[in-house]
């Protein structure tokens, strides 16, 4: 037996009074297995502790929510007897160390989550922030990451289809990748946790179980016995094979009606998945470990409790129906194994070695769940006035140049063409857009997928940026012609411990509130990364958006490039020219200072509808939104993806930085012709948002004006070239 | 006319190509799990692309020793038409039923993005649909599509005129610039002697629906329905 | 019984993975690294009493499966468990 | 000179390439197969005349780019040219 130790107890972060909650409700000291159940599901990453009470106030329902947050992955309704199903997480921690296998593992992780409820996975995003281009991990981190994610993706044959990148000095030593999956089921066919049945079996499917990612108890585990290398915690090591295997046997064993509850063991392995599921059904759970498929010798209770092996799940059947479970199993070549039992207990109880190793009460491990409500101090930015940022004698075409192969702004296409965009063949609008549109497979509507977040804003106004990173997610939905129905949420920040970093997270929280009320976008799933902080110094605060939105046809629908010359250039929305938290203001002053632009939910609402309207009534099939890097950017990239250049004609007072490179929120530039301008402009002018047209698309120039002008190969060559150039370079 | 698609563990193009073929074939291949012993009638086989068996060891590898390929190999000696697409293509190497192999792409990254492609052979069985040197568009998606031969093969291939495809820029220039991955002679794609078995690296059957963008796929299946009437 | 299988590429076969080491060691300053070449080595379990026997099975293995011989060279060495 | 690096999954991690292999040849009926580990071997020419120099600069090579020692270890047998 171990002796559970002061020393054991704190490095299983299990603060006194976590420890004397306990010790009263046992009755008795723990064993080192319960010790370890306890610090795994108390955990931040299993209890939420810090964020739990924050994230109770987000909007989580509307009209097509079938499932919100509580579950694997949110659900929401598509018609015709067609759900979605999706979510985001972060793999964060496990890249930095081994950025090809942390990286695989998460995208690996999500999809468990979401073929675990019956669903077939169609789309993969990702969401990566990088340290600084010149510091000297970042390219390392970079490569591995992306072919990390490239490598799960394309084996399992789900397009990987958005995304985004930042670098930014603040993720040096706290890398993120926020993986993203979505899936198509059948309404009628959807699989919960919630375990029920006194008397079915727990079934143990997927990979054998080995020593993988076994967190914190990296000492206590050491001193199980002398083979102390042996026992060493290792990296989690993805099989995406095995991983297609597992998805195939689910989904063909889905389709009869076997399976009463299923859940993937994701972080915190068997523990969680067991401890959830029972809870959940409000049944108890008898687990034998002897029948558990282990892959290493000599495991103790405590390591296969512990273990995040890869590739595996957990699923309640009636033991009539174990062997023609099996047989689907068996086909696909995966361990099946029946460990369990599920009880009238209420307890969760651990046998190995006809010893019993753990015996808890899950109403202890769920009332006594901490919960805490952490000061926070929401800080923002002084404001300042944005005068100074209009004084510089640089060209408007230098700056453009610039701007357009900056590591923030420049094309992603070095990383997107790693993955496979295009496999399952229904990837209508591949990476490169506003949103990545799939069709449904077998039908004429699609779904408008992307992730999204500007931490920048974030840092400068945590509210606002809460908004806005809302806003931007469902603008660009709306770019594409699709209707924004639900969110997933990465909430990526420092050490809650600290009250302005609680402060942020309280913020973005109460920005994103409003932003899902005002538009309708509720949040249906989401995960929380804590403790992204090295030295005491944090990451901005990240809150990652995946969104997800419905194109009733595929007749109408809209892309950035634009599509013919002489078509009339219209921005919708307000240009006010706001400079502060740009990226002009970064790249070319190397200035931070003041806050975002604001966001007006109201207004962005409407501009947003009245798109939506024109991609529909009238036939409008260019539609880019105006973000990072403002309206100059937006307008280069419609013309580099067309090969179509454009002149401006807008008056000289506007022919000034403000109105090129401010970022004002809720804004578009569609491209109209001539023979549907009239009726666009009714349109436009009946929703009451205020519009500008400011010139026209032609020949293969970007003309600013006379003395700004250039050709679109030139801009591309910048655009284009520089991931190729960085990773080169030494 | 019966068409058998075949499934190997980790074959992910599977549904994609008998999607392709139903349009134009007007029937629903066979998919054919590979641990079958024996193949169902088939006037057309085809291995699809995907990752089989993870592409562990080698593209194809494990999957070119699955209990079926004796079948099929048995087949394709006997002149039923086979197509190999992406690691389709990599089995019928491993098996030995299209000369040479294919290794890692030069630049050992994954390449997923639309190519032009040159058809080189349009009198084949697979591709008579296309005009001579007819430059199309299609994806390729592989990290292991470097093909490679020693020279007295490809010298064979070139002189037989087996090669089907060619990768090449918009103008239809081959060279080492408009060669993606570092495959000899910039092949694609290949037929065997017999005119009855094709291996691609591109992907035909994403490049067959107007609606995802692309359609000169389309010709190559059209091609192998015309010969096989 | 352990086998050791050496699979190194043919000489005159193209080497990707080989050349780009070579390649970023004399990026990072290892000049005197002059030529890499990147090959498998696969570690066998054999149950099986007898030296012959294990060879026989290895090299069974190595033709059907483990090495492509258009492309590569494969060496076997058996060593008994300790 | 000539450096051998041999690189193998590191005891306890996952080596999906390996099972996979073990699995394959199984099927293929070489049932005394027990267990398959997939490693890289790579072959390296050096410019040195000394053995200590080598060791040492492929030792470096090995921890800075061959090996990912977070789930690999490396071994390295230098031998003079013939
Ligand atoms: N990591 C990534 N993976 C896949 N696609 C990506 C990735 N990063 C960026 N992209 C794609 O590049 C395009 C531009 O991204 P971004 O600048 O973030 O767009 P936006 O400003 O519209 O949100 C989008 O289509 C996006 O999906
Ligand atoms: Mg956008």
């Amino acid at each position: 037996m171990i002796k559970i130790t002061k020393e054991l107890i704190d490095e299983h972060g299990i603060n006194d009074k976590e420890y004397s909650f306990i010790l009263e409700s046992l009755d008795r000291e723990p064993t080192i297995t319960e010790l370890g159940i306890f610090s795994a599901m108390w955990s931040e990453h299993c209890s939420y502790k810090s964020s739990k009470i924050w994230l109770k106030k987000l909007p989580t329902s509307n009209d097509k929510v079938i499932q919100g947050p509580g579950e694997n992955a949110g659900v929401i309704d598509l018609g015709d007897g067609d759900a979605a199903v999706f979510k985001m997480e972060s793999h964060n921690h496990p890249s930095y160390i081994e950025p090809y296998q942390g990286a695989a593992t998460g995208v690996g992780g999500i999809m468990r989550d979401v073929f675990t409820m019956g669903a077939r996975p169609v789309a993969l995003l990702n969401s990566l922030r990088f340290g600084d281009i010149n510091h000297s991990k970042t390219k390392h981190l970079l490569t591995g990451v992306v072919s990390g994610i490239g490598g799960y993706g394309n084996c399992m044959g789900v397009p990987t289809v958005g995304g985004e990148v930042e670098f930014n000095a603040c993720y040096n030593d706290n890398i993120l990748v926020n993986a993203m999956c979505v899936g198509i089921a059948k309404i009628n066919k959807i699989f919960y946790s919630k375990a029920s049945g006194i008397g079915n079996s727990v079934v143990y499917v997927g990979s054998k179980t080995g020593r993988d990612g076994i967190h914190g108890a990296t000492m206590a585990s050491a001193e199980f016995d002398d083979s102390s290398d042996e026992k060493r915690p290792t990296v989690q090591v993805g099989d995406p094979f095995a991983e297609k295997l597992l998805l195939e046997a689910c989904l063909e064993l889905m389709k009869e009606d076997i399976i009463i509850a299923i859940q993937d063991m994701g972080a915190a392995g068997l523990t969680s998945s067991a401890v959830e599921m029972a809870s959940k059904g409000k049944v108890g759970i008898d687990l034998n470990l002897d029948k558990l498929p282990c892959r290493e010798t000599l495991m103790t209770a405590y390591e296969m409790m512990l273990s995040e092996s890869q590739e595996r799940m957990l699923m309640i059947i009636e033991p009539e129906k174990e062997k023609e479970a099996k047989s689907v199993f068996d086909k696909w070549g995966l361990d099946f194994a029946t460990i369990g039992v599920l009880t009238d207990t209420n307890h969760i109880v651990v046998k190995h070695e006809s010893e019993k190793k753990a015996d808890i009460p899950l109403n202890i491990l769920e009332s006594g769940a901490p919960s805490y409500k952490r000061p926070y101090k929401i800080v923002t930015n002084p404001e300042v006035n944005q005068s100074y940022l209009l004084k510089s004698d640089k060209k408007l075409i230098d700056i453009l140049k610039k701007l357009i192969s900056s590591p923030n702004l420049c094309s992603r296409r070095w990383v997107w063409e790693q993955y496979d965009h295009m496999v399952m063949n229904d990837t209508i609008l591949r990476p490169g857009g506003d949103s990545a549109i799939i069709r449904i497979h077998g039908t004429n509507k699609a779904l408008a997928v992307c992730s999204d977040s500007t931490p920048r804003y974030c840092a400068s106004d945590p509210t606002e940026g809460g908004k806005q990173a809302v806003a931007e997610s469902w603008r660009n939905i709306t770019s594409v012609g699709a209707k924004p129905i639900a969110i997933t949420d990465c909430m990526n920040f420092g050490n809650p411990e600290k009250e302005e970093i609680m402060g942020q997270f309280a913020g973005v929280i109460n920005g994103m509130i409003e932003a899902c009320e005002i538009l309708d976008y509720p949040v249906v799933s989401g995960n929380v990364s804590l403790y992204n902080e090295t030295n005491g110094k944090g990451i901005n605060p990240t809150p990652v958006i995946g969104g997800v939105g419905l194109l009733e046809s595929l007749d109408h629908f809209s892309t950035p490039n634009f599509k013919r010359t002489n078509d009339n250039i219209i921005i919708l929305g307000d240009t006010k020219g706001y400079l502060c938290q740009s990226v002009f203001a970064y790249e070319i002053f190397s200035d931070s200072q003041g806050l975002p632009p604001k966001v007006d939910l109201i207004l962005e609402k409407k501009t947003g509808d009245l798109v939506r309207n024109l991609v529909t009534n009238v036939k409008i099939d260019t539609v880019h939104d105006i973000s990072d890097g403002g309206l100059l950017i937006a307008l280069t990239e419609m013309s580099i993806s067309g090969e179509i250049g454009f002149q401006l004609n807008i008056d000289k007072s506007n022919l000034n930085y403000s109105f090129l490179f401010g970022e004002d929120q809720g804004r578009y530039i569609i491209s109209v012709e001539d023979k549907n301008l009239n009726d666009a402009i009714e349109y436009i002018k009946k929703s009451n948002i205020s519009y500008l047209n400011i010139g026209k698309t032609n020949g293969k120039k970007i003309k600013i004006d006379r003395d700004n002008e250039i050709d679109i190969e030139e801009l591309r060559d910048l655009y284009e070239n520089w991931f190729k150039n960085y990773l080169k370079s030494n | 006319m019966e068409i058998s698609v075949i499934v190997f563990p980790g074959s992910n193009c599977d549904r994609d190509v008998a999607v392709s073929l139903k349009q134009v074939f007007k029937r629903n291949p066979k998919m054919v799990w590979h641990k079958e012993q024996t193949l169902p009638k088939s006037d057309l086989i085809v291995l699809p692309g995907g990752f089989s068996y993870g592409d562990y060891l080698r593209c194809g590898s494990m999957a070119a020793n699955s209990p079926i390929m004796s079948e099929i190999i048995k087949c394709g000696k006997s002149g039923t038409f086979i197509i190999g697409i992406c690691n389709g293509f990599q089995i019928l190497t491993e098996t030995n039923l299209l000369p040479g192999t294919l290794i890692r792409n030069k630049d050992l990254s994954f390449i997923c993005k639309n190519l032009p492609l040159k058809v080189e052979n349009s009198k084949s069985r697979f591709t008579h649909k296309y005009s001579a040197n007819e430059i199309i568009e299609i994806p390729v998606a592989h990290n292991e599509g470097n093909y490679f031969a020693d020279q007295k093969t490809i010298n064979n291939i070139e002189d037989k005129d087996l090669v089907a495809f060619r990768y090449c820029n918009k103008d239809g220039i081959v060279n080492d610039e408009t060669n993606p991955n570092g495959s000899k002679n910039n092949i694609a794609g290949i037929i065997n002697e017999q005119g009855n078995i094709l291996g691609m690296m591109p992907h035909p059957e994403r490049a067959s629906d107007k609606v995802a963008g692309l359609i000169d796929g389309e010709k190559f299946f059209i091609s192998i329905l015309e010969s096989i009437q | 019984m352990k086998a050791l299988v050496k699979i190194m590429p043919k000489k005159g076969v193209l080497d990707p993975q080989g050349k780009a080491i070579e390649k970023s060691l004399n990026q990072l300053g290892f000049s005197q690294i002059n030529s890499v070449i990147q090959g498998k080595l696969i570690e066998i379990e054999i149950d099986s009493i007898n030296e012959n026997d294990a060879q026989k099975i290895v090299e069974d293995a190595s033709k059907q499966l483990l090495a492509n011989l258009v492309i590569e060279d494969y060496e076997i060495t058996i060593t008994k468990d300790e």
